[in-house]
């Protein structure tokens, strides 16, 4: 039997659903392995079940959490697709205000109030922290970055079409740099995030002359504090090594240096 | 033919760039970004050959993981007609010919050479290490201030290198070591040399003494060092700072461990290939197992193992002093400055059997 | 056919980019309302950019959105370098622009042949079109995987790019491979005709309705990267800086999304904004192919939106041939990004495949983002959308079955290409309702 | 240059068919793989098997060395290639390379007492031993068999244990973490508890070792406490291992490659290896 997988979208710019179009090449081939049953959420089909279950985004409110575990009940493997959903990428720096005060911040307290008394309308509005999806249900596999790595979702099908998943190799980004040839952006005098975030991406960001910026997500051991000091080494202040953090890592950086929610 | 020829730069300049005819020629070069890389010089380009003889520091990857490149091919696979499966190995035979290796990359590849071959021999590396030609070239001063070869015993490496070429009295001097190099001598214009190992010593006259980073004993006794250090807290303070990136493992001429990677095509299914790539000892998860016991998870205790590895382990395992070459990558490569010279020193210097104990967990 | 009295709620409309949902309400055979829900959660884009640099902000705002990312990475720039005073060099310009190209190229491909075809063939989705159609289908692709790749050789990747930066390039492309491309687009343009051929045959819905239509406009070209913005009903331009009293943005609670009104409740943006506006500024063979798929202009058929996608993926192959000779003509010299000053304000704009989209930001003497605005192309055509919908609905329920109401309510919707996760972000705005 | 000679295949898998398969626990599934020519092992060591598109890890042999071209394997699934090959069938391919390691000895076995102590997966490649010396019984003493295992449920060759309890001169002895209220005969501890009870006679005893990492320390003092010294005792080592052959340098202890100079070393040879236990 071919897998049945289906694509779901939350809070994100889609770009990784777009990532995988972008596999022409290989789309059509590919369409002969597997069944694709959603390519949007459709949830007229209640009840259905999923082999492998891609969901795109980060979740901000209580109805998208509750879509998200009806979601989960249907699914054999759950998969976070991207940085949105694996990190709450960007995004996750919105949780640096409560969501009444982003809200506040931008409509005012009167609008706040007035949607707030509607009823009917008041879910789309309710705000909680923006949350990667680990937090709202239990991952079985991760393709990180923002965008997704059509190769990394490839090899993913792969591995699932023989009944199994690829195992994560928690490497740096270092180790692409160093593979590529790329010289250290430290050494071009300025400052990266790749010592700390998980590689996959081949680099390509020092690769195209710019600088890793994590957004493949914090490694699970990653020595903070040793690469705080390099930053400060290389004149970053305090603020500026947060806002670094913060650009992509947000809410993996509260996990690590302040511990589990 | 001469064994060895007086040559002018322009000349030898000429000849690296007139090997592209027959083989390809791969030499260091500065990029845009200032960093030296070893790259294929287009036949006949002479310009992009000055770096074979002009270029101080170290490459940034050093020439001899060309021969285990990232993510090699080590065999593809596609369906046998009894449904199981047919396996190619894939063996890099295309002639090439490595230019302007500097003496402590000339050691590496050296011990590589003997790493590779022990045991169960290495059939892709050393299928492309016998297809390449060396030509390497001793160096008149210390290619950057992190640089220790002399320490390291590489200063006067030449052996793996088919010719040397050194600059003596304002000349290049172009020595054959091989026969092979006795015949690619045989295209460089300039005047034999009777005497090369007196111009040898003209060149080592010539250069700056101390030469380098020195260390404070022998390697020998680093080796001894290394060992009694074990529970020494000379690893917990060169980790501290450690990023676990990996890099001075994937930049040293004598790292080469690594680790397998199956690719398959989804466009034809039963076919696919499997890839080596380069792994390290400091990175997270190297010595895993299933169940998840880790057997350095410390960080100490990989740093400890990596040392280990250049001054003892790998000397005991396949002969020599020791494994570092002291050319410095490491160390000026990793952004949280710790440089393997630093620990040598420390371990030279320290008496581990005064120090407190401090127990590094396994 | 479909009169008594029912409701329908499409939700979550598929083959549109982000959350949106169409609610239709049928009393004894009279519409009483057609509303467009946005359901698509806010990210508060404007409201966490605050507090960045200026080198940043083009790199995290291209987040907004995938499929319009350089489209927003090069609006941020512009607003960014005009906040800085910065003048980016011609050679700057020059790569913006075909970057911008390629992203017209391959998001119009995208939208025309996978997510509006099929509805003209009556297939659910792409899928099935590729067992049934597979010419059509593989050309697409085809035509798609060379967007794509046009966007990586300029780009550094196919989606949010790393390549550019404020002021200038981080890496040049390269020559070599900007000449694979010239060929490339060169040998496709046969796949390009026909294409144009069979979207000649899709049959198009019988509905017009004149409306104000909206572009950026340009004395010298066709403006998709830079000019001021035209109206049609004044048949005049205002400075990209006024655009607040342009959008005059509000929302309304059902929708997450804003809304916007110039001369009229509502105007239309995109292709067709453009095509209406521009039409002798298009290369001469995008002429043509409008002349192929019957588009004459002034058109007021929203769902020849689809048409008027083609026609701009002529204009810029054309556009794109005659830029890279440029470039190859030229070459390529490295260049330091050109500085500016910190604190002030800017403004810029870009036409993106949907429409006008605009960015604003504010900085400090620090150099650090105070405020963030952007006007996206799919907030401002939502409140046409509708009235699109309250216009034809009558007739619809009149003449068709519910399903090809609905159907065509939600081609209508696809029609215009709305991009929901880009319109759906906050910044301080109007309710009503 | 050294001119060894080299072997183009080193990193080849040859193609085997599963002739046979079935689960022993949850957890773990038994094979039997046709090669086509005989393995030609010695008790002890391992294979490299590979599902291509997927991996290869390290697996031991179990059987005892044989003359026919079978190979037998216990497996668990404990990652992405042993859950993929958890999902094989009779008559599905995988690729063999080996064998590889040291293996036992049986020289260092003839006329001792033999006492094997396996934990969980390590009674796999130990019955390759066990069934080594039941095959020509006469030359080996008394054989007492500690198997211990997390649960009931998670006990290995269940038939095997009872069969071998039945020959002359073997003891088994079962023992489990705890039962989870599942039915149990055996004992109830760590397969290290009996060991203070055993009558041994160090001077013509030998005993060899396998199981998860934390088992080694506390067995081999146990049986340094009876006496036995060092070099009659045999552990079986698992590290990390990608290539089998000594030079991926992840099974490295030391300066020994576990993948060559192990999986299988006397306790007195790892006295120099620091990390080695
Ligand atoms: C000599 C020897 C003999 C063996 N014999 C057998 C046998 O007979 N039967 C048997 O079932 N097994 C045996 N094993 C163990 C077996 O090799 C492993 O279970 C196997 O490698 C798992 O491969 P995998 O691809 O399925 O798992 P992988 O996907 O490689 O993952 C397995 C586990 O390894 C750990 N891991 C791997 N990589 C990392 C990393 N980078 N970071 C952190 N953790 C990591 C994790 O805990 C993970 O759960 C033997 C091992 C050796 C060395
Ligand atoms: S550039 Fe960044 S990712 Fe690359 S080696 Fe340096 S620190 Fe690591
Ligand atoms: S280099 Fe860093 S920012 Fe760029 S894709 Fe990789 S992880 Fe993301
Ligand atoms: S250990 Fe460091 S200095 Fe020594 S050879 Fe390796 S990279 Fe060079």
């Amino acid at each position: 039997m071919r897998p049945r997988i289906a694509f779901f979208d939350f809070a994100s710019c889609e770009g990784c659903q777009l990532a995988i179009l972008n596999c022409e090449d290989r789309l059509l081939d590919l369409l002969q392995l597997v069944d694709i049953v959603e390519f949007r959420e459709a949830l007229s089909e209640k009840g259905a079940r999923y082999d492998v279950a891609f969901v795109e985004g980060s979740i901000h409110r209580e109805i998208d959490a509750e879509r998200l575990r009806d979601i989960r009940a249907r699914s054999r493997l759950l998969v976070a697709l991207g940085a949105c959903a694996s990190t709450g990428n960007v995004q996750a720096a919105a949780n640096a205000l409560s969501p009444a005060e982003n809200f506040a911040r931008v409509y005012g307290e009167a609008a706040r109030n007035r949607v707030q008394a509607d009823r009917r309308h008041w879910p789309l509005w309710a705000h909680t922290r923006v949350r990667p999806i680990e937090e709202v249900v239990e991952v079985d596999h991760h393709l990180r970055g923002c965008p997704v790595v059509p190769e990394e979702f490839l090899r993913f099908l792969g591995h699932v079409l023989a009944g199994t998943r690829p195992m994560e190799r928690p490497h740096a980004v270092c180790t692409e740099c160093k593979a590529a040839g790329v010289r250290c952006v430290f050494e071009r005098g300025e400052t990266c995030m790749g010592q700390v975030t998980w590689a996959g991406c081949r680099a390509i960001c020092t690769r195209q002359g710019y600088r890793c910026d994590g957004c493949r997500g914090l490694l699970p051991d990653a020595n903070l504090a040793a690469h705080r000091r390099v930053l400060r080494e290389h004149g970053l202040d305090d603020e500026a090594i947060d806002a670094r953090y913060d650009l992509f890592c947000a809410a993996g950086r509260q996990a690590i240096e302040e511990g589990p929610l | 033919m001469a064994e060895a020829l007086y040559a002018s730069s322009e000349s030898v300049l000429d000849w690296i760039a007139n090997q592209g005819s027959t083989r390809a020629v791969i030499a260091p070069r500065q990029g845009d970004d200032g960093a030296i890389r070893y790259e294929p010089l287009e036949p006949g380009d002479r310009e992009a050959a000055r770096g074979v003889l002009a270029l101080a520091g170290p490459s940034l990857l050093p020439p001899g993981k060309l021969f285990s490149p990232p993510g090699e091919v080590l065999f593809t696979w596609g369906p046998a007609e009894d449904g199981s499966f047919r396996v190619e190995p894939r063996l890099d035979r295309a002639p090439r010919l490595l230019a302007g290796v500097h003496p402590c990359d000339l050691r590496a590849i050296h011990l590589m050479d003997r790493v590779q071959a022990d045991g169960n021999p290495d059939p892709h590396y050393l299928a492309r290490r016998e297809a390449t030609a060396i030509v390497g070239l001793a160096c008149s001063e210390p290619c950057s201030e992190r640089c220790f070869c002399e320490a390291m015993g590489s200063l006067d490496h030449h052996e793996g290198a088919d010719v040397m070429l050194a600059a003596v009295d304002g000349r290049i001097l172009a020595h054959a070591r091989t026969p092979l190099g006795v015949s690619l001598l045989a295209d460089l214009a300039g005047e034999p040399c009777a005497d090369p190992e007196a111009a040898w010593a003209r060149h080592r006259a010539a250069r700056p003494e101390p030469f380098g980073r020195a260390l404070p004993g022998s390697r020998e006794a680093l080796g001894r060092a290394t060992t009694a250090a074990w529970s020494d807290p000379v690893w917990t303070r060169h980790t501290e700072a450690c990023l676990a990136c990996g890099t001075c493992n994937l930049v040293c001429p004598t790292c080469y461990c690594f680790d397998t990677r199956d690719e398959i095509d989804v466009a034809h299914p039963g076919c696919g290939e499997r890839c080596r790539d380069w792994d390290g000892c400091m990175l997270p998860g190297f010595a895993a197992v299933a169940g998840g016991h880790d057997f350095r998870r410390d960080l100490a205790a990989r740093q400890r193992h990596r040392v280990n590895r250049k001054f003892a382990y790998l000397p005991a395992a396949h002969g020599d002093a020791s494994f570092c070459v002291g050319c410095g990558r490491c160390g000026a490569q990793c952004t949280a400055n710790i440089d393997i010279f630093d620990i040598a020193r420390d371990l030279l210097a320290g008496s581990p059997d005064d120090a407190p104990e401090a127990e590094v967990s396994a | 056919m479909s009169q008594g009295t029912w409701t329908v709620k499409v939700e979550h409309v598929t083959r549109v980019e982000g959350h949106g949902s169409i609610r239709i309400d049928v009393r004894d055979g009279s519409v009483r309302e057609v509303e467009l829900h946005i359901v698509e959660a806010n990210r508060f884009f404007e409201s966490f950019v605050r507090g960045m640099g200026p080198a940043e902000i083009p790199w995290v705002v291209s987040r907004v959105c995938g499929i319009c990312c350089v489209g927003h990475q090069l609006a941020a720039t512009k607003a960014v370098e005009a906040a800085l005073g910065i003048e980016p060099s011609a050679q700057t310009v020059r790569l913006r622009r075909l970057l911008n190209l390629s992203q017209f190229i391959q998001s119009h491909v995208l939208h025309v042949f996978f997510l509006a075809v099929p509805d003209f063939l009556g297939a659910p989705s792409v899928l099935p079109l590729a067992r049934t159609h597979p010419d059509t289908v593989r050309r697409a692709l085809r035509l798609k995987k060379l967007a794509n790749d046009f966007t990586a050789v300029f780009g550094g990747r196919t989606l949010h790019p790393m390549t550019g930066t404020v002021g200038g390039w981080r890496k040049l492309p390269d020559l070599d491979a900007v000449a694979d491309i010239r060929r490339r687009l060169v040998e496709a343009l046969p796949e390009l005709e026909a294409a144009v051929a069979t979207v000649a045959e899709l049959p198009l819905p019988d509905f017009e309705r004149e409306t104000e239509y909206v572009s950026l406009w340009h004395p010298d070209r066709y403006a998709l990267y830079d000019g001021e913005v035209y109206s049609s009903d004044t048949k005049g331009t205002a400075p990209v800086s006024s655009y607040e009293s342009i959008c005059n943005e509000y929302a309304v609670a059902r929708s997450t999304s804003k809304r916007s009104r110039w001369h009229r409740d509502s105007y239309m943006v995109g292709a067709l904004a453009r095509v209406n506006n521009a039409f002798d500024r298009l290369r001469p063979e995008a002429r043509e192919v409008a002349e192929r798929l019957g588009l004459r202009t002034p058109c007021f058929n929203p769902y020849a939106n689809n048409a008027a996608q083609v026609v701009e993926i002529a204009h810029c192959f054309h556009e794109s041939l005659a830029l890279l000779d440029e470039v190859l003509g030229e070459g390529l010299v490295p260049e330091e990004p050109v500085a500016g000053t910190p604190g002030g304000r800017g403004v810029g704009a870009v036409e993106v495949p949907r429409g006008i989209l605009f960015h604003d930001y504010s900085f400090d003497a620090d150099g650090r983002c105070v405020a963030a605005n952007a006007v996206i192309p799919t907030s401002q055509n939502v409140a046409s959308i509708e009235d699109d919908m309250r216009a034809f609905a009558p007739r619809m329920v009149k003449e068709m079955s519910r399903e090809d109401v609905t159907l065509h309510l939600e081609m209508l919707l696809r029609a215009y290409d709305p991009c929901i996760s880009c319109s759906v972000h906050m910044l301080d705005v109007r309710f009503e309702g | 240059m050294t001119n060894a000679a080299v072997d183009p295949s080193l990193y080849l898998p040859r193609p085997a068919r599963i002739v046979e398969t079935f689960p022993l626990t949850a957890q773990e599934r038994y094979y039997k793989v046709a090669l086509g020519t005989p393995l030609g092992h010695r008790p002890g060591q391992f294979v490299m098997l590979s599902l291509l598109g997927i991996g290869e890890a390290p697996i031991s042999i179990s059987c005892p060395p044989r003359d026919d071209d079978l190979l037998e394997m216990v497996i668990r699934e404990a990652g992405s290639l042993t859950r993929a090959i958890a999902r094989l069938g009779e008559g599905d391919w995988i690729g063999v390379r080996g064998p590889f390691g040291s293996g036992f000895d049986l020289d260092d076995f003839r006329g001792q007492d033999v006492i094997f102590v396996a934990g969980g997966l390590g009674l796999a490649p130990l019955r390759s031993l066990i069934e080594a010396l039941l095959a020509d019984r006469g030359a080996y003493g008394r054989i007492t068999i500690l198997s211990g295992s997390r649960t009931p449920a998670a006990e290995l060759y269940r038939d095997r244990l009872a069969a071998w309890s039945e020959v002359e001169g073997v003891e088994v002895i079962r023992l489990v973490d705890r039962t989870e209220h599942q039915p149990w005969k055996g004992r109830v501890g760590l397969v290290t508890e009996p060991i203070p009870d055993l009558a041994i006679d160090p001077r013509r005893t030998v005993a060899a070792l396998c199981g998860p990492p934390v088992m080694y320390k506390f067995t081999a003092l146990a049986l340094a406490r009876k006496g036995l010294r060092p070099e009659r005792i045999f552990v079986d080592l698992e590290r990390r291992m990608r290539c089998g052959v000594g030079k991926c340098g992840h099974c490295q202890i030391n300066h020994v490659y576990c993948c060559q100079d192990g999986p299988v070393f006397r306790l007195s040879e790892l006295s120099g290896l620091r990390e080695a236990l």
